[in-house]
């Protein structure tokens, strides 16, 4: 027990003088890189100086490591393992893709380092393949952002309460697991909450499809009351335009799950009416700047330096890396000194922190949740783009299943 | 007759190139396949060979009818034949050129965890080959760097590796310089005489046809013009002014 | 020329090259990093695939721009026998079950492709291996669609192994070795074959090869389905190396970098794919962890490559040993 | 009348596959050469293209039609690189064995999508004005976007020029000549170089073109010329290797099928491409007009 | 005076040496004979001079213009035409575009061509006009080869063995073509095995063995020559 207590006794008096290595992986190339990689890196390496100007993180200055996400799930796997077993980062902040995250956390625990996701999407990356599964998973891998689960419980709870006399519904969803997943979670759980509704049809375009024009005239044919997709960045904006010219939006509604930056993308010609979800708590309006000082903080910081406002990319960004930060915090607290890596995982599950985007916090199965901002799109004078009037925000429990069951048995468990 | 055809007609689009030849080839029998350009003799080669399909007539290949049978039936069943543009294997060492066609020839060809070089009997027959046709000096260089006509010769050395019951050579010695040409086709004949091989010799030299043939074809627009002995065909009025160009 | 001379003897310098490769292989593990020891795995199973996209290539004549099918083919069999047969999965099924479904795969390819030749042959594995791609993304239920699959750590005849690392740098290295060696031996032996021959005669004169009794499109095929094993075995080894498998590697994408590999190498040589599949390899990786323009670096180096160094590294290294031999004859005399 | 609408759909697909395998076609017919870097440079076009509309209407006092006018910029940079990759990369290529010169479009391909990012950046290029400004105009009941129209009129226009170029003037039959058997033409005198280039110009700049039409249409990113790459080996290998006839017929059955496709399998979209150009190889495998 | 003056060609395939230190003139209107057994080097001499191969040193002289490292189309618009041993028409392109090819190098317009002189020497050719040179037979195709390098209308005419794989017939109505095109002014240079028709149409010869020439002199000699007969194998 000595020998214990002399090793607690060196830890507490050691803070390595080198700066703590910090990976940081986003999509810098491809198609992704515009509307989620480069904001989210931009995100990183802003806040990194901030942090580093500050003193840093237990006085240890942070070193930056901006890494491509591009290349494949394979080209992702080999550069983990290099950063991790050559590199030596202390941690990786990364991945955007569903893909790279379901291939790279299982690393966590084979090569003993800690993985942080903050972006991907796919609800199935913390559940095990039925319900209860036992939690955590991965032991050193976790996601700092709620997954989409809430985007497409959000939309059909908004359906519900605003438009409860819909008879038909179509999906049409980029044909991979993002667009399918987005689409189960919906479909699951708008039959639950209107058990009348028929689904009339779901189309699959592949990612960066560049001519909709066919789905659309099919979708139009196809007479649904509202049209449910997952569509974001250039797809989301193509899709839209191409609805206008064959007149779509003149027969039915879309639901975006993602649509927060569309309509800004957009501007005037963007219709009234159509349901919009923010992927979390993310809106320039909300939490509103005036009651949230962070948010307004974050805001004017990211656009004095990049001379854009911060998407949601950026406000997962700014989960990912000050959890890590709160988590070593609170671990160096309690042991002294510079904690390991299981100890800064201790610490991170159960972890709660304030964002500029509110609340987040990390629950035991190693995911974060978040509320979930959905509004309708309404023309006003003050904006040159439809804004989102009325604003419903549905709380974290709402929209987020339990730990330990999985989200399409927790819908279907519902008592409506 | 070990090769026999009947009525055999050739259409391409409007053109007739066969038109109703029938004749025949005995055993340990050589024919001289003569004609103006364009007169039908390598479309005729062709069908017999089963390149090109007849639209009409018959042919009998050892008492067997192989009008529409595959190139590769007529192979095995002893139809060897050479090309009026060489085909080699130009990457392969003149050797193996001679070698392939061995190690097909005594089904050895699917055998694939043995070197090559391990079958010294075939290898020893191939260089007899070489020998024979006067390519053994550049048994070790590959095909691609012969010239012209050594490419012909070795060609011909292939098809004749097949050791074929009838042997149909389409201009074996064309692009061979000329007194090569006789040595070409003493070496090719003797042999054919040797193992008993019928064969069926296009050429335009009248000397070589009439040095090294027992019977003379003349075709021209697809039919058949004349027949015989080379003295009696090259006496014959109607082939010397049209094909020999003699007055 | 020198390659010429060296051919006779077993007791060659070739001989005691390999010998030392070997020797070198078994012993490195020692030498190399953790990470630079995976990396070199993922090299090793990239060269099996690298001996027999050659032997349709080099020896056949038969430019495949679609291997990602069956390397794809290799590691989804190993994926799915994870994710559905789970009492299966062991190294000692696996690789069996790999060879069984790349042969499979590759028959009813080859089939259809090697009815034609040169470019129409390489868009037209193009286009099949985009087939298996396009499947692998749009049976998302059955496929894992985009996200593909993960691949756990095999069981060996029993044995269980917890940490990849330990698995990896373990049993698998020098299980990885070989089957490496073994398919290199049986390659070698393949190629200097009657067998061999012929291939080489298609690929030289089809007509010619047909008119001397080799069934030509028969033996495209033979020739095919050996180089669709080899290259699904190097899939499933590489699997488990990557721990995960997605579509991309059914992508024309990464069939054309087993053509940068194969040509980094030098396909004119036998050993030449070895080569390039592990340069390329750590090349790529170490582009991409150096610079986000990483496809600049590679691209830059494949064009100066195939502008400069037509025979890739093997043959590189083979003039050098020529001009050298020469160098020495020539002061000798 | 939704069906009308479907078919006309369907023909703005084959417009727009249309000019960029027959470019595709064109240098593999004349060069012998697969040009794997063909989608980069339609993605040149179309940077090119919404970057020109994004700064003309930037700037106050442009007339409208001055937009659609510098929708040929595209085709015109991307022939200007086309020139560029004919000149060091191609030129050294020619008597090569085939998997070089398929390996340095490979390489090509790697190095602009690289350099692509280097001069217009990593962010998405929205151009849609001259999309915008024609609105759209009611057909039998339904709206359809004029825009379209106008893409499917120029490739109509652009695709019968071209037809006629190859097929009937002296230079078309030298380019043909050229692409049975080079040494030969070299030998007759032909200029070889000047040919070469033109074709593959030519190609380019139809790719160009096509990247030109779409990029008002939606946004223009990074990694934009792979799918429609793609879409052209299917189109090629349907119609046939280096026939024009061919890259035509194959557009419009690509284009058609998939306009149907969608509204009757909307599950299998692309795989139904793949499967059928597998078929017509299997039943005629060198393409409908393949040689 | 001469026409084509060949100074100490030495030529090499990869590591190879083909021609030796060829040097021979051929002076304007003369009909000019290379003869040698197969692999001598005719051919390589001849693609030195069309400009197919480059030699590693050595000096080709046409006109008084040396051309030894010129590109081909300049060969030809000075005036030189060739027919390879192997005929390599445009096999996708009908026997009529094949030769107007040639013509519009020369700078004829579209469609004036006069077929005439062709059809004069080949009337075989008349009936293929339409004809893909895919299709045509071997004899064939060397007379639209032939037809396809005059009509470049060429001062010095490169044939290589274009002799082979015609007919009797063919051969004599082509002998005395050759004449009359020889009469007309243009320059022959051929490639032969054959010595009987070499010494037909040539008034001079030249010999080849291995990459070299051994002898000039009149056809004549030759036939009379035991020994250089041997040599070219001319029995
Ligand atoms: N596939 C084809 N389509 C159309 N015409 C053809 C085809 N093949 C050959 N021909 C024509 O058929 C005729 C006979 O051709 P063939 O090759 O049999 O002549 P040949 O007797 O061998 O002549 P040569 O001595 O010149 O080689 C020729 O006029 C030729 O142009
Ligand atoms: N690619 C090559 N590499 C090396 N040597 C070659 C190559 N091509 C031809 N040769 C050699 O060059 C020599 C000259 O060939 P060339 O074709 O000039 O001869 P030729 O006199 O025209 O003979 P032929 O009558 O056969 O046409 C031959 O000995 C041949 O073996
Ligand atoms: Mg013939
Ligand atoms: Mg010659």
């Amino acid at each position: 027990r000595q020998e214990q207590e002399k090793v607690v006794e060196e830890r507490k008096a050691h803070i390595p003088k080198s700066p703590v290595r910090i990976a940081g992986v986003s999509f810098l190339t491809g198609v992704a890189a515009s509307p989620f990689g480069i904001p989210g890196d931009n995100t990183f390496r802003m806040l990194v100086d901030i942090i580093n100007q500050q003193g840093g993180i237990l006085g240890r200055k942070i070193e930056f490591l901006s890494k491509d996400e591009a290349g494949g799930v394979d080209t992702q796997v080999k550069l983990a393992r290099k950063l991790i077993l050559d590199d030596r980062v202390d941690v990786i902040l990364g991945y955007i893709s569903s893909g790279d995250c379901e291939a790279v956390l299982p690393l966590s625990d084979e090569l003993g380092g800690l993985i942080v996701a903050y972006d991907c999407g796919t609800h199935k990356l913390m559940e095990g393949s039925s319900s209860p599964y036992s939690f955590p998973k991965y032991k050193l891998g976790f996601r700092s952002a709620a997954h989409l689960s809430i985007d497409n419980i959000g939309l059909a709870l908004m359906i519900k309460k605003h438009f409860p006399n819909i008879k038909a519904i179509a999906g049409i969803n980029p044909d991979y697991a993002w667009g399918r997943d987005s689409w189960a979670v919906f479909e699951a759980a708008i039959k639950k909450l209107m058990p009348n509704i028929e689904v009339v049809g779901t189309w699959w375009p592949p990612l960066f499809t560049t001519d909709y024009t066919a789905h659309i005239s099919a979708l139009i044919g196809a007479e649904p009351d509202i049209v449910h997709t997952s569509f974001w960045g250039g797809d989301a904006v193509t899709f839209t335009k191409q609805a206008l010219g064959l007149g779509l939006f003149s027969k039915m509604r879309v639901a975006y799950s993602r649509g927060e930056p569309i309509p800004q993308e957009i501007g005037r010609d963007f219709p009234e009416g159509q349901i919009i979800g923010c992927a979390g708590p993310h809106y320039f309006l909300y939490p509103p700047p005036d009651k949230w000082p962070l948010n307004k903080w974050f805001v004017e910081e990211y656009s004095k330096r990049y001379g854009k406002y911060p998407t949601y990319p950026c406000y997962h960004a700014y989960q990912a890396l000050y959890s890590y930060k709160a988590a070593v915090e609170k671990a160096g607290s309690i042991v002294g000194g510079w904690p390991t890596v299981e100890e800064v995982a201790k610490m991170m599950s159960g972890l709660s922190i304030q964002t500029p985007s509110g609340h987040l916090s990390i629950m035991e199965n190693h995911d974060g949740v978040e509320d979930v901002v959905v509004g309708i799109t309404k023309l006003t004078p003050k904006y040159p783009f439809p804004i989102l009037d009325p604003i419903e925000v549905f709380p974290a429990h709402m929209v987020n299943p339990p730990v330990g069951i999985r989200t399409i048995d927790w819908i279907n468990s519902w008592e409506v | 007759m070990i090769l026999s055809v009947e009525k055999l007609e050739k259409q391409f689009g409007s053109l007739k190139a066969i038109d109703g030849v029938s004749f025949g080839i005995r055993e340990r029998e050589i024919v001289s396949l003569i004609g103006s350009n364009g007169a039908g003799k390598t479309t005729l080669v062709n069908l017999i060979s089963g390149y090109l399909k007849p639209t009409a007539g018959r042919i009998f290949f050892g008492g067997k009818d192989i009008t529409y049978a595959s190139p590769f039936k007529r192979i095995k069943l002893g139809i060897g034949r050479s090309f009026q543009i060489v085909h080699l294997f130009e990457e392969a060492t003149v050797l193996d050129n001679v070698r392939t066609p061995l190690f097909a020839r005594y089904g050895r060809i699917k055998s694939i965890l043995w070197s090559a070089d391990s079958y010294v009997d075939i290898t020893r027959e191939a260089i007899g080959i070489l020998k024979l046709f006067n390519l053994y000096d550049k048994k070790d260089s590959p095909a691609k760097e012969l010239s012209e006509g050594e490419k012909k010769i070795l060609d011909v050395a292939m098809a004749f590796a097949l050791k074929p019951k009838l042997l149909l050579l389409d201009e074996p010695t064309s692009g061979v310089a000329t007194h090569d040409k006789f040595s070409v086709m003493n070496t090719i004949v003797s042999a054919i005489r040797k193992e008993g091989i019928s064969a069926l010799i296009i050429e335009h030299d009248m000397d070589i046809v009439s040095n090294y043939s027992d019977n003379v074809l003349v075709i021209h627009e697809g039919r058949i013009m004349a027949e015989g002995k080379p003295e009696d065909v090259m006496q014959n009025k109607e082939v010397r002014e049209t094909i020999l160009g003699i007055q | 020329m020198g390659q010429l001379r060296w051919r006779g003897s077993i007791l060659g310098p070739r001989f005691f090259v390999y010998l030392s490769t070997l020797v070198l292989l078994l012993i490195l593990p020692l030498l190399l990093s953790p990470f630079n020891l995976i990396l070199l795995e993922y090299g090793l199973a990239l060269a099996l695939v690298g001996l027999g996209f050659n032997l349709l290539l080099r020896y056949t004549g038969l430019l495949s721009f679609g291997h990602g099918a069956y390397f794809a083919t290799g590691a989804y069999t190993v994926a799915m026998v994870g994710r559905y047969i789970p009492e299966l999965y062991s190294l000692e099924m696996l690789l069996p079950l790999s060879v069984l479904f790349s042969f499979i795969v590759s028959f009813v390819f080859g089939f259809i492709c090697v009815r034609h030749t040169r470019i129409f042959f390489a868009i037209l594995t193009l286009s099949l291996s985009m087939l298996v791609f396009a499947l692998l993304f749009k049976l998302y239920h059955i496929t894992g669609g985009s996200d593909g699959l993960y691949i756990p750590i095999p069981s060996v005849f029993g044995m269980v192994f917890n940490r990849r690392p330990d698995f990896l740098s373990g049993f698998f290295y020098y299980f990885l070795v070989f089957v490496f060696v073994v398919g290199f031996l049986f390659m070698k032996a393949v190629v200097n074959s009657p067998f061999g021959k012929a291939l080489q005669a298609i690929r030289d004169n089809e007509i010619r090869a047909e008119l001397v009794g080799i069934r030509v499109k028969r033996y495209r095929l033979y020739a095919f389905v050996i180089s669709g094993i080899f290259t699904g075995v190097g899939g499933a080894l590489w699997s488990f190396v990557n721990g995960h498998v997605t579509p991309e590697v059914a992508h024309w994408f990464f069939s054309g970098e087993i053509v940068y590999m194969v040509l980094l190498g030098g396909f004119a040589n036998f050993e030449g794919p070895i080569i390039g599949a592990i340069v390329f390899t750590f090349l790529k990786l170490y582009a991409m962890s150096f610079t986000e323009y990483w496809m600049f670096i590679i691209g830059i180096t494949l064009i100066i490559l195939v502008l400069l160094l037509p025979t890739g590294i093997a043959g590189g290294i083979y003039r050098l040993i020529t001009e050298i031999r020469k160098g020495k004859t020539l002061s000798g005399i | 009348m939704q069906w009308f609408i479907y078919v006309l759909n369907g023909l703005y697909f084959t417009a727009f596959i249309f000019l960029i395998s027959l470019g595709l076609n064109i240098i593999l017919g004349v060069m012998g050469i697969l040009n794997l870097a063909h989608g980069s440079l339609y993605a040149i076009g179309a940077f090119m293209a919404a970057w020109v509309i994004i700064t003309l209407s930037g700037l106050k006092g442009v007339p409208v039609p001055l937009l659609y006018i510098s929708l040929i910029s595209g085709a015109l940079l991307a022939g200007f690189v086309g020139l560029i990759i004919e000149r060091v990369l191609i030129r050294p290529m020619y008597g090569r064995a085939l998997e070089y010169q398929l390996l340095i479009t490979f390489g090509a391909l790697l190095l602009f999508e690289d350099l692509i990012k280097l001069v217009w950046g990593g962010e998405a290029y929205y151009a849609s004005q001259p999309f915008d400004i024609l609105g759209k105009i009611q057909i039998l009941g339904n709206a359809y976007p004029l825009y379209f129209l106008l893409v499917i009129l120029v490739t109509l226009i652009v695709g019968s020029a071209v037809w006629v170029f190859i097929t009937k003037t002296k230079m078309g039959i030298m380019l043909r000549a050229l692409s049975l058997d080079r040494e030969m033409a070299t030998a007759l005198g032909l200029e070889i170089d000047k040919l070469s280039t033109i074709a593959f110009v030519l190609g380019a700049a139809l790719a160009g073109l096509a990247g030109s039409l779409i990029a008002p249409t939606t946004p223009v990113l990074l990694g934009f010329g792979m799918e429609p790459l793609i879409l052209a080996f299917i189109v090629v290998v349907i119609g046939g290797l280096g026939s024009l006839k061919g890259a035509f017929i194959g557009s419009v059955i690509v284009g058609q099928i998939r306009s149907i496709g969608i509204v009757v399998f909307p599950e299998i979209e692309l795989a139904i491409l793949f499967l059928i150009a597998a078929v017509i190889l299997v039943v005629k495998p060198e393409g409908l007009f393949g040689r | 005076m001469t026409l084509l003056d060949i100074e100490n060609l030495d030529f090499f395939m990869g590591s190879t040496q083909i021609l030796r230190s060829v040097s021979f003139s051929v002076n304007e209107g003369e009909a000019v004979c290379l003869l040698g057994r197969n692999g001598s080097g005719r051919t390589s001499i001849i693609k030195n001079i069309i400009g197919l191969y480059l030699p590693r040193s050595g000096k080709i002289v046409f006109r008084g213009n040396e051309i030894t490292r010129m590109p081909p189309r300049n060969r030809v618009l000075m005036g030189i035409a060739y027919s390879p041993e192997d005929s390599r028409l445009f096999s996708e392109l009908t026997v009529e575009e094949n030769i107007k090819i040639a013509a519009w190098v020369r700078g004829e317009k579209n469609d004036t061509f006069n077929f005439e002189s062709v059809f004069e020497i080949f009337p075989e050719i008349k009936k293929l006009m339409k004809r893909k040179g895919l299709y045509l037979s071997g004899g064939e195709r060397k007379m639209v080869s032939i037809a396809r390098a005059l009509a470049l209308s060429p001062s010095l005419l490169l044939l290589d063995e274009s002799f082979e794989g015609l007919a009797p017939v063919v051969i004599n109505r082509f002998k005395e073509a050759l004449k009359q095109i020889k009469d007309m002014g243009v320059t022959i240079l051929l490639a032969e095995s054959n010595i009987k028709v070499a010494s037909l149409v040539s008034d001079r010869a030249y010999i080849v063995e291995r990459g070299e020439v051994i002898f000039e002199g009149q056809p004549q000699e030759i036939l009379q020559n035991e020994k250089l007969l041997r040599i070219i194998g001319g029995g």
